[in-house]
Parts: structure tokens; C-alpha cells; sequence
């Protein structure tokens, strides 16, 4: 065991997967001699040579595509896109290549890539830094959503991405690569080393894609969370006094309804939280899935506290995030029914 | 700046883009530059891109108007091989005629024939190794023909029938066979230019000595992942033969649409600092050296080479559509590189190893063949609207290696559907 | 007034707005002299000429991308993709600039376009021929959702996207270009000139964005559905019996939630239809947004009715459609409980 | 197939490229090929692109070692010319310069320099017209500073105060100005290069006179939109200066990440049938001449033309990054193009048209300028993590011209927010 940030964790991972499969190949633009712009990939060049990672043209496009036709090969490939908002430009390889190419060809080609990006806001990145666009990749069918919410989740996590068989969406949320956040902007932020879940075994170890954590148990009301958000949540939990049961959903797609559910059954309520615009969004499926399945024992509406239905803001970026006092007044009007 | 006020400013103007002829005007192609078979030069497969700029500018020809191989592209094949390619096309040609005749009777949704095209995809086929990697558009199906794949697979395929292997979930035509190292057809254009690449750039930084290929239409070099295949090809060196069909047309774009007014399609190379050659398509002995030449640089490290094939897309782009509508009926007739399968068989009488009878029996043959494997093929089934032939199972199995929840809850849901839609 | 089907509805909206402003320019695959692989530019190149109405090269990122000059320019393009399967190419340009321009530049550059693409399956197209990929773009803010399902609402809706100061998504569900199609896909199917929604003005009219049609008055349930959706759900309210109200969304994006949520609470149920894949397709936001409104009112779980979440298949196109026996037990069970 | 049995084939190996300096390194440009000044021809501007095909692999340059202005392309400007694009590239360092600090002060969140960039912007809008339209990357602020833009609203932007008239929705940087022809700028790489082609065709077809011109680094040449722009540009001929900023770098990565180790950016044209020339970034002189030739090409119905500018990125790319970590430190220094600022002066001296004097009296003119505008702008505020410039309205407004109703509902949300959190 040892104390590692989320970047840290990240880069530990490829190491350990690296170092056991010699499949494995990172490739994006800036991750060979110099390590990526947030050096998730600092040292792996040096350690695994050029042939295993290397730098990119800047075409995402390209990344996605090169990294399917690697991974038909035989390879493993685990292509970094810098940032997810420039992710589009390889949406149509993601879509209609590497989500398809094992059902329709029935097998004979797979493509166990795993797309690594960092995601969300809170950076003052401004609208092409910030984006969480992970709703639109849990519409792919094809395709499974992972996202981290600390550093012993994120190395377990990726590298079973890794490992798994088929495409996976890896999306880093980066405001929290070197320390948990609640949300407090104007408060000093405290470093992972602070924090239990930065203890990380050195070797191999995975956590199963498909389960969520229930990081904090509760009676009152479900909050349903990932990422960066399930550190606001905690924060709200602790500050309100409110009994909740917080649940980090860790892999979006496939989904553990099982115990989302089994949670809201218990509580009665439901709030999801989550940074991407509202419409559409991840916490729509989460809204639907619940309801589905728990009708009969809500006693107040499932209410979703996200983004705005805009773009993010540079200036404004905390009247942009779900922080606190959204989540805040969203479990207020969730308990008083 | 530099206005000066008053300056009296011509209006511009926007120039669209027009074929030479629309249905109803009378065709010549008599002013299309076709440089003499055996006019150039083959260079050394180890020649650096910058030596070869005037290659995407000629037309590599072997096949003389006689039917003599001539020139240093000449491959000198051993006739038994020229006979085994002249098959293979003829082959190709006799299973796009039956095919189309099927959909037309209603025994599948879609086809699409590659006539005129054939010399390309088989002699290419030939010209590479067995085990290289082929990542294909949707008209080389010659490429399966001439690696000996099953025809009938090939056929349960396009009936989505029991015994298609992809379980008809794929549009007919959208083969998938790795075992002929043949990749999985996209319906989504160009996307299989970059995935050769990767695969290339995999073989390599494995020390591997297979190598890739894939194909496009002159239509689809537009598309971005052309570029970046090429871009990627060029800053790694990839071990890979980009082709590039230029059979003139994309539906009823014209090649002009794809920016083949204003340089060729080989000519693309040239941005990247890729070695590019422009060969006739309809000559399967030049279609065989350049592809030659290329596999051989590849394997070699000395990286990718563009090949454009000049062609013509002598049928309607698809069963759907009805090429009448935007460009003279005989336009084919009047292509001045004539018909691939003609001009092969020209050359083999030519040099004594051939004669019109034994072309007769060929196709005789081939179309028996063709036509016993249609046979046991509709054994199989072919599509119906209303017939299923698969299980309902299948359409959620292999969505990902192991089914997750959610869709086995979708799979239990759609079988009772299916128990009481009674079907 | 005429007859017209879709496709004659959507030329004429076309003909009749680029009669009246001249800055309206068609450009796609194919839709210049040959007038569209489904004939929904045919006739136009003819009567306004080359620079207005012209063929593209075969790149969708190019043809959204040179769109959105144009209209930096000061013109009203609208752009074809061949089918709504290969839009995502164009994806990023949509996403990343269509949707932007105005909030980004403060209004100092807009983007009045309006990207048509034919949508949805249930003609043996295949994966890539098939697909029903709205709910990607629901989620992005700054674009709007339109979706016909007649040949009047067709051009009036049309004309109101090209008309509209932003840029629009205009997707034509193909499966009824010709006809309605309740799916019943063993059935003869009726051509338009049959119904009354194929009256349609010759000259110029509109329907405004972002107000739903209710299609079939009732008291029991409210169906949810758009595009060809609309006619499965009236041939099961019609077969079953069951007094659906039955409201076609006619645009998602700005969504009419009013009308809705009077429906729902009215009937106090509430079944929701779309072909697309189901997880985070617009149903999941539809259910959402419902909950949340009507939650009091609900008596029984929203139902979801959509396809499966896998690729379109081929052959077994018919099982993975949501046709009447997929939504006929759906409205079985909410009516149940 | 070709593969004869037991073949013995070597192994492929998998190129990567590596810049030829790493930090450590000892750095020499020596063996860069540089052509003299005044030695490129100067062809018609209805000249057609393929008699133009050497100009990608040459270096158009007017200025020689010694300041002279020599050969075809020498632009022949008057002094006040000269001078006026000398001071707007010495003004755009000045602010760059200041902004810089800026950033490192904490007043606001980023910042990018141009630093030996400069001649390109601010010549080229030198060379434009005052109302064509330009369409850049992050690295074009010269051409705001040369068409006299505010910069008190250029820092204002930086700062995402009170002034800013985007309401501090951009990044620093990012501006839109379409009063001084300047598109709004975008993260996303290379999207504006489709767009200007758009703006072009758009200003075509409607008989216009302007034409349009588009930025790109080098790094982004290897976008789809890159591709997606030359191939619609090549097809309708659309009067669009498309020019790609060879600095050299994309952040950490060197021109051979994006084919450059092949051939030269400027051949990128050839595959397109582009004319495409390739100029000396530093001589502000060639700069303006490549840039009058390719606009009166455009404004002349002869199409487009690509530019090559061939720089080199002195600074890191933004603040946010730190070059030392992959390149050496001087390598900047070793770079044979020398500063366009100082080679321009050095011009202006060789000519008897400027001297020392006069040039530090310049260079103080546009500090005090910059600096006057740096308190007028922070009068209105900085960025700081905490205070908001603007209402919570503003998020909500232009998303759409007409707020639709759960834009207004999340409106109100939010401002009941911030009543609750009382900032
Ligand atoms: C991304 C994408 N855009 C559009 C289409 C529709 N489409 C199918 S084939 C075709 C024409 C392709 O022409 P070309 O590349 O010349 O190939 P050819 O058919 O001539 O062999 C088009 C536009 C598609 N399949 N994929
Ligand atoms: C689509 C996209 N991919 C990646 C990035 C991240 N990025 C920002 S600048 C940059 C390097 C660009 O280099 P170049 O084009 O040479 O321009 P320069 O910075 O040298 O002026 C990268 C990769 C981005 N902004 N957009
Ligand atoms: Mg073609
Ligand atoms: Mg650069």
C-alpha cells in the first residue's frame, strides 16, 4: 500500500496492466516523451518504449480508429482523448466501429480499447474544458461508462476497463485528480493523501465493472452520484445532518440497479447528481430506471440536481456546478414531502 | 489594409462542380489523357516518396491495345496464375449477376455489384499474401472470391438465412470473414481506413510480417477518416496499401465532387509524403504489380503506398438505385479502358495460353458453380419480412462478450413478445 | 391544398422558403441534380439553380461545418445527411459549434441551420441505415429537436426550423415517408393520400416549434411517442380499446412539458414510445420530466416502449421494432396497476 | 497469393518519430535548408495549380541577411506601411507581454502568446482587406491588434469582467469580433477551417467581393476538419486563404507527430489541386506578399490558395504548460529565422527609414499603451474564483434567441441559488 493521487492511481494502473500484457499500448496526443498534459502517463514511454506509447497526431478521429484496427490485431490499446470535449471528433469510430464491431461480426473481430479522458468542470476551463459527456456514450449500445470517484477506485477500475473484452469509456474527472472536492470553492482543498482511498496496492488488484459503492450508508433519502459529485454529496450529507445513503455508481453502463434499487426501497427517496447539462442526461436514465422499478415505495419525486442546460460558463462556473446549496435545497424539498 | 476606397471589386463567383455528360447528352471520352502501356518507369520499392511526385499524374498500363504484356510493370506471371485470376473475375462477375437477380426476386433487401471492377480486388488479392490483412469497402467482394472463400457463406450472408454466421444481423454484402483475412464491413464510409492503419502500425510494432490493405471510393477519400489514415500511415510508416477505386462515381456524384476536377485521387498521396501510384483499374496484370510493389515496400519498412485505380462503375451503385436518373445510359460503354475481364482473357489468347472455347467452358463453369451454391445456399433460407430466421435471442447476444443484466432482462422481455405476437 | 406525402411536403417547405428568402441554400450528398436518395430535394437545383441547391463531398463534418460559415455569413442553410446514421462525422461541428456560436460570441454570430436527415428503421436498412439517434442531440444544449409525423406537420414544421434563429436537427422518420405504419409490418400499407394529414397547403404556412399535438383525445393513459411512433400508438388505441390520449411531441427539444403534464394528470398514466435504443434514449428524460411533474397524480410506473439496446438488426428488424404486441402489454400493465 | 512457402521475411518495425532535440540536447539548425531571399519566382495569380507544384518545397523570403528587400515577391510597401505593420507586431508582443504577467498575477485563469509569431497575424491583416473575413486559431490576436481593435476589450475578455462583452463566457482568449472581421474563436481545434471555406462559398454564390482566410497550427493540419475544408474548398473553388502556422510544436509534440518528418506542410495543397506556397513566418515582408498574391488569387475567381508559414513557437504554448520538460531550453534561440520583429527593423534601417532611437521610442509607445489599456480594463474587474462579473441571468441568455421555458425555470433556479448562498 502506498498513497497515490487519482493521477497517480491511473498512471499505476497502465504500469501493472503494462507490465502483464505486452498488449497493452497507450497512445494520444502529448502521452509518449512527455506524459500527458495532466501526466497521467509520465514514465510509462521511458519504461515500455515507443512502440507501446506514443504520441498522436492531433486527430481523435484517428486515435479511435488506429486503436480499433490495433485491438482487431490483437493489441489492447488504451487511447487517451486530452480533454472528453474533444471527443466528438472521434464519436463516429466510437459509435459505429467500436461498439459494433463485435456483434456485427458476430464475434470474429472484438475491440477491447479503453478510451481514457478527463472530464467535467470546475477548472475554469471554460466551455471546451469542462464537459461531462458521458450521457450521450450510455445511449451507445455497445459501449460501457466507467468513471472514478477517488484513487483506489480508479486503479482497480481501469484496470479492469482495461481488461474487459469489450469498449469501455474510462472518463477521469479531473477536478479531483489531486484532491477530493465538496464543492467549496472558497475553501482550501485537501490533498488525496488525506483521504483513506488514496491507500493503493502497488501491484494488481481490479474492482468488477458493473457494481457501485455505497459509500456512505443512510436511511432517509438515496443520492445517486459519480465522480466528482459523490464528494459533494458526502459533504452535503455531513453538513445537513441529513441520514443519507450515498450511493457512487463507479461503472454507469452496464448499471447496478440492483442496488440503486434495493437502496431506494429502503430510503423512499431519490436524488441524482450529476455535472452534465440536465436534459438527456445520465440522471434521466437513473430518474426512469428508479421510478421503474421502486414506484411503490417513493414518497416524494426523484429530483435531479446537474448542470445547467447550457454550455459552462468560464466566469461563472460555480453558478454553473451542482454544488452544495443546489444539492442542498434539491434533498430539503425531497425530505419535506 | 490593402483596400483602397473606390477600388472597383470584381463580384465573385461559386463554381459547382459538372460532369461532362447527363442522360441524354452523347458521350465521347476521346479527350482523356491515357498514357501508352509500358510508358513508365517502375522505380525501386525502396525509392523515397519525394522521387516518386510524378507518378499520381501517369496511369500505370501493362496490357497493350493488343492484349501483349509490355514494360517494366509487365509482373510476368506464369499463365496457370493470369488463368486463376481470370477465374476468379469471372467468378465475381457471375455471382454479382445471380445475386442481383435474387434480390430482385425479392429474396433479399439490398445487393451491390463491383462489374468492371473486378480486376481490381482479385488481382490484388492475389498479389498479397495470403495472411495479409484486408480491411474493404463494399465492392471487393473479390477479394473473398479470390481467396477461395465459400460462396455459400457468402450467400447465407446476404439472405441473412440460418446459416449466415453473422446471424443476419447485417445488411447483405456486409461480410465478415477473418479466417480469408477479411475484415467486417461498416456501413459508415472510410471508417476502415484508419482501423488498416492501426492494424498495420500493431503488425509492426510487434515484429510481425503480415501486412494491411484496405479500400475506399474516390467518393469516400473525402471523408476525415481518409485523412486521418493517411496522416497516421505517413507519421509512422505503416506497413499498409491504401487503394483508392476511382470508379468515377459516388451515387450520382460525379468524381468531381470529390475534388477529382482539379488533381487525381493519387495525387493525395503527395500531401502526406506518401509514395502514390495511378494505375488502370481494368488491367489486372498493372493492378498486380503496383499492389506488388507496394506490399513488397511495405514489408520491406519502408512504409504506405496510395494506389489509385482508375475505373469505372459500369452498374447502378446499389439495387436501390437507378443511375438513368443522372447520367447517360451509355456513358460505361463509351470508358476507354474497356472491361477488366476482356482484356485479360485478350492477353492470355494473346500469348497462346487461352482461346474462346475454353473462356465459354469457364463461364459455363463458374456459373454452375455459382448456381449450386445458390442452391444450397436458399437451403438455408433467404429473407423475408415475415420469416424469422434466427432466434430472438441472438439479437442481444454479442452485443458485449458477456451479456449484461439489463439485456437479459430485454432478451426474457422480447421472447415472451415473441410468444405472444405468435410468430 | 394537396396531396402530398413526407417527401412532397418536405420539397415543398423547402421550395416555398427559398422562394421567399433567398439566403436558404440545400447542400448534401447527392441532393443537387439527382435531387436525394429519397427525392426530398428533387426538382430544386432546377429551379434555383446550382449555388443554391448543390451536391457535397462525401464528409459530414465538412457539410455541417461549411453550413455553419454560411450562416456566419448571413445565409439559412440546410444542410442533408444522407441518412441520421452518418451524422455523427459531422458531430463535433455540430456540438462543439453549431450549438455554441451564439452563446459563446454573445449573439455576435449565429448559426440559423437546419440539418434534415431521415431517421429510424423498419426498412430492412440495417444497423447503419436504422438508427434513431435524437436523444443525443436532446442533450446538447443549444440545439433544437424536431421530429414529423405527418406530411402537414412536416413542411409546417419544417418552415418553422429553417426559419428559426438557431440551428435545428430535423430528423424524418423514413419508415413513413410514403405512409402511416402502424406496424403491423405483415400488413399492406396505406399511402398517405388516405389520411387527412396529407392535406397539406401549397404555399407557405407554419406550425410553431415546441408544441406538441394531441393526436387522440382520452381519459385512461397518456402515450408519449414522435414520428412514426404516433401511428403504432393510434393503431393500438385503436385495436385495445384502451382510451389513450395520445400526444406526438412534434419537437423534443424545446419540449412542451405543459401539455404533458395536463395529460398525465389527467390520466394519472403514462406510457412513453420511441424506437431509439433505450438506455438515455428521450424517453428516460421524458419519464423523468414527468415524475417529476405529475408524481402526485401518478397511479401507476411511467412505462418505457423502445427498442432494445443493441445495434439495429437486419433480418430480425421486426423484433427489435417497438411494434403494437411490445406496446400493447406495455399499456396492459400500467393499466393493471 | 504472392506468398511462396517458408519465404523468408524480415520483421516489420514500427516508426515512431522523435524530434531532433530533447532537453539535454545540443542544438543546431545547420542542416536545415534554407533558400535564399529573393531566389523563389513570383507566378501569375491565375496561375493554374499544377504548374505550381515545386512552391510547397521552397521558402519564399524577401528579407536577406542583411535587411534588403530582394526578388519577385518583394511587396515593394511604402515606409509608412512598413512601419505601421512594425508597430502593430511590436504592440501585439507589448500585450502579450502583459497578459502574460496578467495571468501570473492571479487576475486571470490563461493565457496565450504569439512570441515570434507575430509577423504572420498582423502582416496577413496587412495584406486583407479591412472587411474580409477572418477565421482563427487561438494564435491570431495579432489580426485584432492590426485591424486596431480595442484591446481594453480584448482584456477585457481576459479578465471575464464587467466589460467583457462575451460575459465572461470564454475562455481568455477566445475572442469574437465580427465588427473587425474576427470569428468567434473555438477550443475545438480546427473547426474554423471548414467554417471560413462556408463563409467563402457563402460569399460566392452571393456575388460578394470579400473572401475569407483561416488559421491553423501546424499540429491541427492532422484534424478531419483540416480535410474537410481543403476538399471542399478544392471542389468549389472558394476564395479562402487557408494558412498553417508551422510553430514547430503542438504542445509537446513536433511537427513529425503531424507528418512533417515526410514532407512539407504547404504539400498538403497538392493532394487538393490547391495552389500552395511556402513562406519565411519571420519576414513580415513575405509574409505580406505570399498573403496578397493568394487574396488577389481569390479575389480574382482563381480558387484557393494554402500558405505554409514556417515559424518557430518561442514560448511555451500557454501558461499552462512548461516546454523545458520536452525540448531544450535555447533550442528557440538556435533557430536560423531570427525575430520578425527585429528583422523587420533592421528593414526599415537598411532602408534609412527607421533607427534605433526611433525604435525604442516605439517600443515604449506601446507599453505605455498596453498599460494604459491594462488599468482602463482592470477597472472593470479580474477574474478571481469567487466574485462573479455577471448576473446569473447571463448563463441562461443566448443559448437560444428566445429563452425557451425550462431555460427560464433553471433561470430562476439559479438566482434563488445564489439568494440562498448569498454571493
Ligand atoms: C459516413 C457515410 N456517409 C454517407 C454514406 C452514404 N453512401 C453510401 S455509398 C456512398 C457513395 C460512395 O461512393 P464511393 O466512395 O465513390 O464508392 P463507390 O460506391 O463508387 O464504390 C454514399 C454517399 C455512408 N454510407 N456513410
Ligand atoms: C479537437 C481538439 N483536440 C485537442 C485539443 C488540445 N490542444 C489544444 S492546442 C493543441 C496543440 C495545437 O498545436 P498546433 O496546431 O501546432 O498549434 P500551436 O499551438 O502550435 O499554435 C492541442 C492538442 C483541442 N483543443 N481540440
Ligand atoms: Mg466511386
Ligand atoms: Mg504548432
Amino acid at each position: 500500500m502506498t498513497r497515490m493521487n487519482m493521477i497517480q492511481a491511473i498512471n499505476s494502473a497502465m504500469d501493472v496492466v503494462m507490465e502483464r500484457d505486452d498488449g497493452v499500448t497507450v497512445l494520444g496526443e502529448d502521452v509518449g516523451y512527455f506524459g500527458g498534459v495532466f501526466r497521467a502517463t509520465a514514465g510509462l514511454q521511458k519504461k515500455y518504449g515507443k512502440t507501446r506509447v506514443f504520441d498522436a497526431p492531433i486527430n481523435e478521429c484517428g486515435i479511435i480508429g488506429v486503436a480499433i484496427g490495433m485491438a482487431a490485431y490483437g493489441l489492447r490499446p488504451v487511447p487517451e482523448i486530452q480533454f472528453a470535449d474533444y471527443i466528438y471528433p472521434g464519436m463516429d469510430q466510437l459509435i459505429s466501429e467500436a461498439a459494433r464491431l463485435r456483434y456485427r461480426s458476430n464475434g470474429d473481430f472484438t475491440c477491447p480499447i479503453t478510451v481514457r479522458s478527463p472530464f467535467g468542470g470546475g477548472i475554469f476551463g471554460g466551455q471546451t474544458h469542462s464537459q461531462s459527456p458521458e450521457g450521450i456514450f450510455t445511449h451507445v449500445s455497445g459501449l460501457k461508462t466507467v468513471i472514478p470517484s477517488n484513487p483506489y477506485d480508479a486503479k482497480g477500475l481501469l484496470i479492469a476497463a482495461i481488461e474487459d473484452p469489450d469498449p469501455v469509456l474510462f472518463f477521469e474527472p479531473k477536478r479531483i485528480y489531486n484532491g477530493p472536492f465538496d464543492g467549496h470553492y472558497d475553501r482550501p482543498v485537501q490533498p488525496w493523501s488525506k483521504h483513506d482511498s488514496s491507500e493503493v496496492p502497488e501491484g494488481y488488484y481490479n474492482i468488477p465493472l458493473g457494481k457501485a459503492a455505497v459509500v456512505r450508508a443512510g436511511e432517509a433519502v438515496t443520492i445517486l452520484c459519480y465522480g466528482t459529485m459523490v464528494h459533494v454529496a458526502l459533504g452535503v450529507a455531513q453538513e445537513s445532518g441529513i441520514d443519507a445513503e450515498i450511493i457512487d455508481l463507479r461503472t454507469l453502463v452496464p448499471l447496478d440497479i440492483e442496488t440503486i434499487a434495493a437502496s431506494v426501497e429502503k430510503t423512499g427517496r431519490c436524488v441524482i447528481v450529476h455535472e452534465a447539462t440536465r436534459t438527456s442526461g445520465f440522471g434521466a436514465e437513473l430518474s426512469a430506471q428508479v421510478q421503474e422499478r421502486c414506484f411503490h415505495h417513493l414518497e416524494a419525486p426523484i429530483e435531479r440536481v446537474t448542470g445547467w442546460d447550457t454550455p459552462y460558463p468560464h466566469s461563472l462556473e460555480w453558478a454553473y456546478f451542482p454544488g452544495p446549496v443546489r444539492l442542498g435545497q434539491a434533498l430539503k424539498r425531497v425530505m419535506k414531502d | 489594409m490593402a483596400d483602397e476606397p473606390g477600388r472597383n471589386l470584381r463580384s465573385l463567383s461559386l463554381h459547382v462542380p459538372e460532369p461532362k455528360y447527363r442522360p441524354g447528352d452523347k458521350v465521347s471520352f476521346d479527350d482523356m489523357p491515357l498514357p501508352e502501356a509500358g510508358s513508365v518507369a517502375r522505380p525501386d520499392i525502396a525509392a523515397a516518396p519525394n522521387t516518386l511526385r510524378d507518378y499520381p499524374f501517369t496511369l500505370i498500363r501493362v496490357l497493350d491495345p493488343e492484349g501483349k504484356a509490355v514494360g517494366e510493370w509487365n509482373p510476368r506471371l506464369e499463365p496457370d496464375r493470369i488463368r486463376a485470376i481470370l477465374r476468379a473475375m469471372t467468378l465475381t462477375r457471375a455471382f454479382d449477376d445471380r445475386m442481383f437477380r435474387a434480390q430482385r426476386q425479392g429474396k433479399t433487401s439490398f445487393y451491390m455489384k463491383c462489374t468492371g471492377e473486378e480486376a481490381i480486388a482479385v488481382s490484388q488479392a492475389f498479389a498479397l499474401d495470403r495472411d495479409d490483412m484486408c480491411f474493404p469497402s463494399y465492392r471487393q467482394q473479390g477479394l473473398l472470391i479470390a481467396r477461395d472463400w465459400s460462396l455459400v457463406d457468402m450467400m447465407c450472408q446476404i439472405y441473412s438465412n440460418a446459416g449466415d454466421r453473422l446471424k443476419g444481423r447485417q445488411l447483405p454484402i456486409m461480410y465478415s470473414a477473418k479466417e480469408a483475412g477479411f475484415f467486417s464491413i461498416s456501413g459508415n464510409l472510410g471508417t476502415q481506413y484508419p482501423q488498416a492503419v492501426g492494424w498495420a502500425m500493431a503488425s509492426a510494432a510487434k515484429g510481425d510480417t503480415r501486412i494491411a490493405a484496405s479500400w475506399v471510393g474516390e467518393g469516400t477519400t473525402a471523408e476525415g477518416d481518409f485523412h486521418a489514415a493517411c496522416t497516421f500511415a505517413s507519421v509512422f510508416r505503416a506497413p499498409v496499401v491504401l487503394n483508392i477505386v476511382n470508379n468515377q462515381w459516388a451515387i450520382s456524384s460525379f468524381a468531381g465532387f470529390a475534388g477529382g476536377e482539379n488533381t487525381t485521387f493519387a495525387a493525395r498521396g503527395l500531401g502526406y509524403g506518401i509514395a502514390a501510384l495511378r494505375v488502370d483499374g481494368n488491367d489486372a496484370l498493372a493492378v498486380y504489380a503496383a499492389t506488388e510493389w507496394a506490399a513488397e515496400r511495405a514489408r520491406s519498412n519502408h512504409g504506405p503506398t496510395l494506389i489509385e485505380h482508375f475505373t469505372y462503375r459500369v452498374e447502378a451503385h446499389s439495387t436501390s438505385d437507378d443511375p438513368s436518373a443522372y447520367r447517360p445510359a451509355d456513358e460505361g460503354q463509351h470508358f476507354p479502358l474497356g472491361d477488366p475481364i476482356e482484356r485479360l482473357k485478350t492477353h492470355l489468347i494473346a500469348i497462346g495460353e487461352w482461346d474462346d472455347a475454353s473462356h465459354e467452358a469457364l463461364k459455363a463453369e463458374v456459373t454452375a458453380q455459382v448456381r449450386d451454391a445458390g442452391k444450397e445456399a436458399e437451403k438455408l433460407g433467404t429473407l423475408s419480412g415475415t420469416a424469422f430466421n434466427h432466434g430472438f435471442e441472438t439479437i442481444f447476444e454479442d452485443v458485449f462478450a458477456e451479456m449484461p443484466p439489463h439485456l437479459k432482462e430485454q432478451m426474457e422481455q422480447s421472447i415472451e413478445e415473441r410468444r405472444v405476437a405468435g410468430v
